[in-house]
């Protein structure tokens, strides 16, 4: 079967620096994969050079076996490609609910409709706040989005991804900041839509227990290369992450 | 839920009212200095209406929107004098000026919209210098800095007329210019002025919809140019200065950005400001040096509404809500702001 | 008299917002005193009102015996009350070097051997020297946001989510850090980690809906499961 | 204490007037007159210069009543603030509200430009001082427009007389929009017709801070004369006395402006060229009446440019009102006023049939130093007389 | 050959003139990031302050120190009154600033009077020397001399000590400055301060060099001043003067070979600059 999402030898240089060094990584469809690695080593690049945020130096980025190279950012996310920053990166003076109206205004092809009101597509605000009941945050809907707290901002920034409804979702620390409490009610909403099946997920976190429950997979990042890719299992009892990620703790 | 916007809002019948009087007033009060103020008054609130759309909706500030105020005002006055004052060059010129505003707004957005803040509105100042140089030298057609007269249609030569004509123009351009900001494609106009990048990765073409805005914009102030041009049956290069550019910026801001309404009030306080000052200091002596009243104005009105007129009202009429602990209000105030 | 620091009664509004409403907790010297609480409970308002961003409306906040309630902020950060924002603050367009430099109040001999502990407990930071901080991963910028703060002499330090986005080997390392500190710093920390703040905490405050509910030492917390069950949603 | 005149000219006994009137065929309502100057802004001095002139004008013109075949006449100021859109604005109000009989302005030409059309839509006599642009008298004419200001074409024969002459070879300078341009365009014909030659026009941005580059090529240009056209805040004056263009052997010639940019010509001292007025200049009684009262009235201030252009307007308006036994209708008016001459500081000025533009004397002058002055003053060469200086009709 | 010597002192010495007015611009706008339209109000006041400073004591030392006190002064209470609420809004900024701009440019012609006031160049700095065909204007050599100067000083002043950092910081992120201790209230302050001071000095050197004090002079120059600051690169001094001296030397030299273009050399120049090089000719931000 063709991967959906695969790379070769994608590489990027800050300056000297290899942030991505040469990663060769496929993944196949409605797969849930998910990245660790050391701070710096290079994951958000990675999501980063997927997304076309950034321009690999070297290397390219394949969907469905075309090549992304000459593709925005704008048209990978239309073709399928959405994602979640890990510095929360939302509309701070628009509501709770915009912010997710938008994200749905743009799976839909209304863009450019220039002289009907808003309010008039009823169903676009239905799905919003559909949504916003799944990431929790309904009572928070019509404030504005700086008022509200760090937690309450990655709820959104997960809320403004599912909007957008991709096929393949780049999940860059969706809890961190997020309180104990809480974690489990978005680890359900990334289950939940795991269990779907129709969604490609790659998901980076520190947190190795919800890693651990969620993944079909896990790949290493370190200084940038690929240290290794397998299941979970495998990767746990990996001397070399162990010491290089996990330190003694292992967790919890 | 929220409702659903409806013709016969509250909001709505308070601006035919106001319409209304606006329609009455100069006819009632048979004056026509209140008629030319008033016409005046409606072509800067076309103006300036016209640069919220940049400012206000998608957070572009420019120093160059004269240009296209400049360009609608040569195109009518070049084309009424040219071909003669009838209605019909009136309209054609109007169509003229916008489709090279558009023209302009395209050519030069599509070089710079791509950059940042004071960037992009250096570059406007730039380019809008230069249109004021090609206006100042290209004499054969503008006749420079003198500029020249020329005759308006035979309709408009009875001043009543002309401003409901203006004041239409006005309704209709507020009425589309609203349901502009607040359609889908408005909406993501504000998701630019608040986090582009993120807009972009949503899938949005940021770019694109930066220069439609800076085209629609272009286009009214061209229209606005065009008026301004009939209402005084002369043009000179003044039409394409800084202070032209300003004068948008100011009434804007004063206003409220981000408000359409705000700016229509904006032009109305700094037309009637200015008008009322200068009348003081023709009948008091003491208010020769009435621009500095006029510029405490400006400090005024920023220390007082930091968010302009509208926006600072809404905001006081929030907090006023939630202070009567009304759970409703957010969602009040985001209605009346749609 | 052994509080480094004690809120009283606090009350902080944000524009026309009551968040804070009564907030009260002591700090002991020496001590790593905890702040829990759900999303939005009110834990990043209560250590900004501490640090005089969101000033207090009502209550007393003393800081070292005097009242700093109203004070301004850089005046607390001079009384030695140093601050890890929980969106880091890294100047984006200041380099490595730069962001340290701004933050180091007198480059002493003391100090500058504190930098240099520091800049080998985060090795990646003085790999990234000269780049800019806007540039750095998540993770990165969180130790430069803690570098920043333990590099100056501080009685007290307010850390909000030392542990966020941090891979867990260099979370063991700031805790090691934490407990260095804490010989000669008291700590006032926020954190949804409850294996890092059960591990490093001494007391424990619980905030809900912007008030205090319950202080202990930490060894009381973890016994109870029940108030872990209903504020922390563990247990 | 001009201020206090404001609006009240008119300090005589009104209620003496409206009897007096009743006997009258044509109305004995007071006959107003609205004068537009730019009263703030860049060219507020030009505006109260216009605006003490018309006061004292009036004054001279009735004598000191004020009044005119039994008319009273009542001025309303209005300030353009120099921008065209607040000059119709107020034209229209002194016209409606105020229903003035005349108009008078205004200081910059653009404001006068756009006033125009309404003195014909409201069929009223507007007098154009002292705005200078040729169009006005020429391509933007109408009939009801009279010009009491002398135009850039009179200055610039002004300016040929002065220094043109067979074979001699002369460069200009001139700020590079209108004003400059019109004004050495309009030299040129004048000064080739006096058999000179233009070796080189030199235009520099008005908003130019440095001269230099533009000195430099007419240093090489090696003309007998550089004629410069200039109006405006910072002028080449210094700059042409740094690079020693006199020394070099090159004359310079200018109009004399006001007293104000006068200060600033101390580096041209002995410099030939033409004025339009200088208060030491005109040598009649309306002149030396203008500068005795102008100083009583005015702190022992002499008029300066465009005093006595004011002071003609007031003139032309009472004459005119004179011929016509004090009907002020605008088509009445025109017929009387076309060919009319009167008496003026400047001398005798009279209204050209064909573009209502006044033909006056202007003067050839030499810049000096003199004792009682601090400022380097022009002094009289020879007085040009309206015929020498009379430009071509142009509408 | 001696005719490109005297385009290039020419230009040089008008480009060290508006580097002179960037300066203050440089910390207000490039450096604080404060869209000041009032600038050219002080710009205005330092040069009638020093002008009329410099006739009633004949000194022309003296009359710069005025302006410099003035700067000082007028920086104060503009920073205080019409700054302090709008940092960070560039919207307001515009509007107060330019209200405030209003106010000064009046109030010179309530004290000073309406009309300009001739300014002569000290006797030691007038004139000129001639060394053969070559003309050089004795008080362009003192503007380039005294510009350099300046530069060196600012240059020194802000690459030693970490006055340059922490007003970066602070626009940057106000709060997180504070929290670290600085008081960045009085740092904005005396930035300010300096700027204004700049802006009054610059008038003040402006003054013999045109020849002329006058109530609009302020907004012209302003409006060249933020052009400068832009090509050149926001915040960065050496920014400014390469691209003064660009400015100066492009209408020296296009103004004798191009002089159709010359009006409008600085706008070509800047939008020349900002299509290709949209961060500026020295910007800080990127290093
Ligand atoms: N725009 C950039 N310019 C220069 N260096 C960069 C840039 N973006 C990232 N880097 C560097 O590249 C490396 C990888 O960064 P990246 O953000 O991908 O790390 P990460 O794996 O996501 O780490 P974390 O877990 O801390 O978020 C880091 O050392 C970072 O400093
Ligand atoms: N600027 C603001 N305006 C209005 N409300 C605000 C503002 N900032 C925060 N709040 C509200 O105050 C409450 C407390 O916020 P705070 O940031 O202190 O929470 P927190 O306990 O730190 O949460 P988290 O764990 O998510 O960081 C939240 O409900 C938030 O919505
Ligand atoms: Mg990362
Ligand atoms: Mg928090």
């Amino acid at each position: 079967m063709e991967p959906i999402l695969k790379t070769t030898n994608l590489s990027i240089k800050f300056g000297e620096h290899k942030a991505v060094d040469g990663v060769n990584f496929e993944m196949p469809a409605k797969h849930f994969k998910s990245i660790i690695g050391p701070n710096g080593a290079g994951k958000t690049t990675f999501f980063n050079l997927i997304s076309g945020e950034l321009e690999p130096t070297e290397g390219d980025v394949f969907l469905k076996g075309a090549s992304l190279k000459k593709k925005s950012s704008v048209e990978r996310t239309r073709l399928g490609v959405g994602r979640s920053f890990q510095i929360t990166n939302v509309f701070p003076n628009l509501t709770v609910l915009e912010n997710v109206r938008l994200a749905v205004q743009s799976k839909r092809k209304v863009r450019f409709d220039m002289f009907r009101h808003f309010l008039q597509y009823k169903n676009i605000t239905a799905e919003a706040e559909q949504i916003l009941q799944q990431v929790l945050l309904t009572d928070k809907m019509h404030q504005v989005a700086n008022q509200l707290s760090h937690g309450e901002k990655r709820k959104l920034e997960i809320g403004m991804l599912l909007a957008l409804d991709t096929e393949i979702l780049l999940l860059d620390e969706p809890t961190a900041g997020m309180s104990l409490e809480e974690v489990p009610a978005i680890l359900e909403v990334i289950r939940s839509i795991k269990e779907r099946g129709d969604k490609t997920i790659l998901l980076i976190e520190h947190k190795m227990d919800m890693i651990i429950d969620l993944s079909d997979s896990i790949m290493v990042l370190f200084n940038g290369t690929l240290l290794a890719d397998g299941t979970p299992k495998e990767i746990m009892d990996n001397e070399t992450v162990q010491q290089a990620y996990l330190g003694g703790l292992a967790y919890e | 839920m929220i409702k659903q916007p409806s013709i016969l809002s509250k909001t709505n019948l308070f601006y035919a009212l106001v319409v209304g009087v606006m329609i009455v007033l100069p006819i009632a009060m048979d004056s026509r200095t209140l008629t030319i103020l008033l016409t005046q008054f409606c072509i800067f609130a076309i103006l300036a209406m016209s640069y919220d759309i940049l400012l206000g909706y998608t957070g572009i500030i420019s120093f160059g929107h004269a240009m296209f105020f400049g360009v609608g005002a040569y195109s009518t006055a070049i084309m009424l004098s040219d071909f003669g004052p009838t209605l019909g060059s009136f309209m054609a010129s109007i169509v003229v000026g916008i489709v090279l505003s558009s023209l302009i707004s395209i050519v030069s957005g599509a070089l710079t919209l791509r950059l940042k803040n004071h960037f992009y509105a250096m570059f406007t100042l730039a380019i809008s210098g230069l249109f004021l140089v090609v206006a100042e030298k290209w004499r054969t057609v503008t006749k420079g800095n003198d500029g020249f007269t020329f005759r308006a249609p035979e309709f408009f030569r009875e001043r009543l007329y002309f401003y409901l004509f203006v004041l239409i123009c006005l309704v209709i351009v507020f009425i589309l210019l609203k349901r502009f900001v607040s359609s889908p494609f408005g909406k993501v106009l504000v998701a630019i002025r608040e986090n582009e990048q993120r807009t972009r990765s949503l899938g949005f073409k940021t770019l694109g919809y930066k220069i439609i805005a800076s085209v629609v914009a272009g286009a009214v102030a061209s229209l606005a140019g065009s008026l301004y041009a009939v209402s005084l049956r002369f043009v000179n290069t003044s039409v394409m200065t800084m202070d032209i550019t300003l004068d948008a910026l100011m009434m804007t801001i004063i206003g409220g950005v981000g408000t359409l309404i705000g700016p229509i009030i904006g032009a109305g306080v700094i037309e009637f400001a200015q008008h009322y000052l200068s009348g003081l200091a023709r009948d008091y002596p003491i208010f020769e040096r009435w621009i500095i009243f006029f510029g405490i104005l400006y400090i005024l009105a920023v220390i007082f509404f930091p968010r302009g007129i509208v926006g600072t009202v809404y905001m006081k009429y929030q907090e006023w809500r939630v202070k009567r602990g009304r759970k409703s209000a957010t969602l009040k105030f985001v209605e009346e702001k749609e | 008299m052994n509080d480094i620091l004690k809120l009283g009664q606090v009350e902080t509004y944000i524009s026309q917002y009551h968040i804070l409403q009564g907030i009260s907790f002591e700090a002991k010297v020496g001590a790593v005193s905890v702040l829990l609480g759900r999303n939005g409970a009110g834990k990043t308002t209560t250590l900004r009102t501490i640090m005089g961003l969101t000033p207090a409306a009502k209550g007393s906040v003393v800081f070292d015996g005097k009242d700093i309630s109203k004070m301004a902020p850089y005046e607390i950060a001079n009384h030695g009350i140093g601050y890890v924002p929980e969106n880091q603050g890294i100047f984006a367009e200041l380099t490595v070097e730069e962001n340290m430099r701004v933050a180091i109040r007198k480059e002493t001999e003391s100090v500058m051997q504190k930098q240099d502990y520091i800049l080998e407990l985060f090795p990646d930071l003085k790999k990234f020297w000269k780049k800019h901080g806007g540039n750095l991963s998540g993770g990165q910028k969180q130790m430069l946001a803690m570098a920043r703060a333990f590099v100056n002499d501080s009685k007290l330090l307010l850390i909000d989510e030392p542990s966020k986005g941090l891979a867990p080997i260099v979370i063991e390392k700031v805790m090691e850090a934490i407990t260095e500190m804490k010989k000669h710093t008291s700590i006032l920390l926020v954190e949804q980690n409850f294996m890092m703040a059960s591990r490093i905490g001494d007391t424990y405050t619980l905030i809900d809906d912007g008030r205090t509910v319950q202080s202990g030492t930490m060894e009381m917390l973890i016994e109870d499961e029940q108030l872990k069950r209903k504020y922390l949603g563990i247990g | 204490n001009n201020d206090s005149n404001e609006s009240a000219s008119t300090s005589t006994d009104s209620s003496v007037q409206g009897e007096s009137g009743k006997e009258e065929v044509v109305s004995s309502d007071p006959i107003k007159v609205g004068v537009l100057a730019s009263l703030t802004g860049a060219l507020e001095s030009y505006g109260k210069q216009t605006k003490n002139g018309f006061e004292l004008g009036l004054e001279y013109a009735t004598e000191g009543t004020m009044e005119v075949e039994g008319r009273k006449i009542e001025v309303v100021w209005e300030d353009t603030e120099t921008k065209p859109e607040v000059a119709v604005q107020k034209a229209t109000k002194l016209l409606e509200d105020d229903a003035v009989d005349f108009l008078v302005g205004s200081s910059s030409s653009g404001d006068t430009l756009a006033v125009l059309p309404l003195a014909e839509e409201y069929e009223k006599i507007m007098i154009v001082e002292p705005a200078v642009a040729d169009s006005i008298t020429g391509s933007e004419f109408n009939p009801y427009i009279f010009r009491t200001a002398r135009n850039s074409s009179q200055d610039a024969y002004a300016a040929a007389a002065a220094i043109a002459g067979e074979g001699v070879k002369i460069a200009t300078f001139a700020p590079d929009y209108s004003f400059g341009l019109d004004g050495v365009s309009a030299f040129k014909t004048a000064a080739e017709k006096l058999g000179a030659e233009i070796v080189l026009e030199e235009y520099a941005d008005p908003a130019a801070t440095d001269f230099t580059s533009n000195l430099q090529k007419i240093i090489e240009a090696k003309p007998d004369f550089l004629f410069v056209v200039w109006a405006g805040a910072n002028s080449p004056w210094n700059q042409i006395a740094d690079l020693k263009l006199q020394e070099k052997g090159i004359k310079i010639s200018t109009g004399a402006p006001d007293i104000i940019a006068l200060q600033f010509m101390e580096p041209l001292i002995g410099m030939e060229g033409f004025t339009v007025y200088h208060h030491t200049l005109p040598n009649n009684d309306v002149n030396d009446w203008l500068v005795k009262e102008h100083k009583a009235r005015f702190n022992g201030e002499v008029p300066d440019l465009f005093t006595p252009g004011g002071f003609s307007a007031a003139v032309a308006i009472v004459e005119a009102l004179k011929k016509s036994g004090g009907d002020a209708d605008g088509n009445a008016l025109i017929p009387l006023m076309e060919g009319m001459s009167f008496e003026t500081p400047k001398g005798t000025m009279t209204f050209r049939k064909e573009d209502h533009q006044a033909l006056q004397p202007m003067y050839s002058i030499k810049l000096e130093k003199v004792a009682e002055f601090d400022y380097p003053i022009p002094v009289l060469i020879r007085e040009l007389s309206p015929e020498e200086t009379e430009p071509p009709i142009m509408n | 050959m001696e005719l490109i010597i005297s385009l290039t002192i020419n230009g040089l010495a008008t480009g060290m003139l508006i580097f002179l007015l960037a300066a203050g611009l440089t910390l207000i706008f490039g450096l604080m990031d404060v869209l000041n339209f009032a600038h050219g109000g002080l710009f205005v006041w330092g040069a009638y302050t020093g002008v009329f400073a410099y006739a009633w004591s004949e000194s022309f030392v003296v009359g710069i120190i005025a302006a410099i006190l003035t700067g000082l002064v007028l920086g104060f209470v503009t920073e205080k009154l019409i700054i302090t609420p709008v940092y960070g809004n560039h919207v307001q900024q515009i509007l107060i600033t330019l209200g405030f701009m209003l106010v000064l440019q009046e109030m010179i012609k309530v004290v000073f009077g309406p009309n300009g006031v001739p300014v002569k160049v000290p006797p030691y700095l007038a004139g000129s020397w001639e060394i053969g065909e070559l003309t050089i204007i004795k008080y362009r050599v003192f503007i380039i001399v005294v510009g350099f100067a300046l530069f060196g000083i600012l240059q020194f002043i802000l690459k030693r000590t970490k006055v340059g950092l922490i007003v970066r910081a602070g626009v940057m992120n106000k709060e997180m400055t504070q929290a670290l201790g600085i008081n960045i209230k009085r740092v904005f302050l005396l930035v300010f301060m300096c700027g204004a001071a700049l802006a009054a000095l610059g008038g003040m050197l402006m003054a013999p060099y045109s020849g002329i004090v006058y109530a609009e002079m302020g907004m012209e120059y302003a409006i060249l001043g933020f052009i400068v600051v832009v090509i050149g690169g926001m915040g960065s001094f050496q920014g400014s003067l390469m691209a003064a001296i660009l400015v100066g030397l492009a209408g020296s030299f296009m103004a004798y070979y191009v002089p159709f273009l010359s009006v409008a050399v600085n706008m070509i120049l800047m939008a020349i600059v900002l299509i290709f090089r949209p961060q500026g000719l020295f910007s800080v931000a990127k290093g």
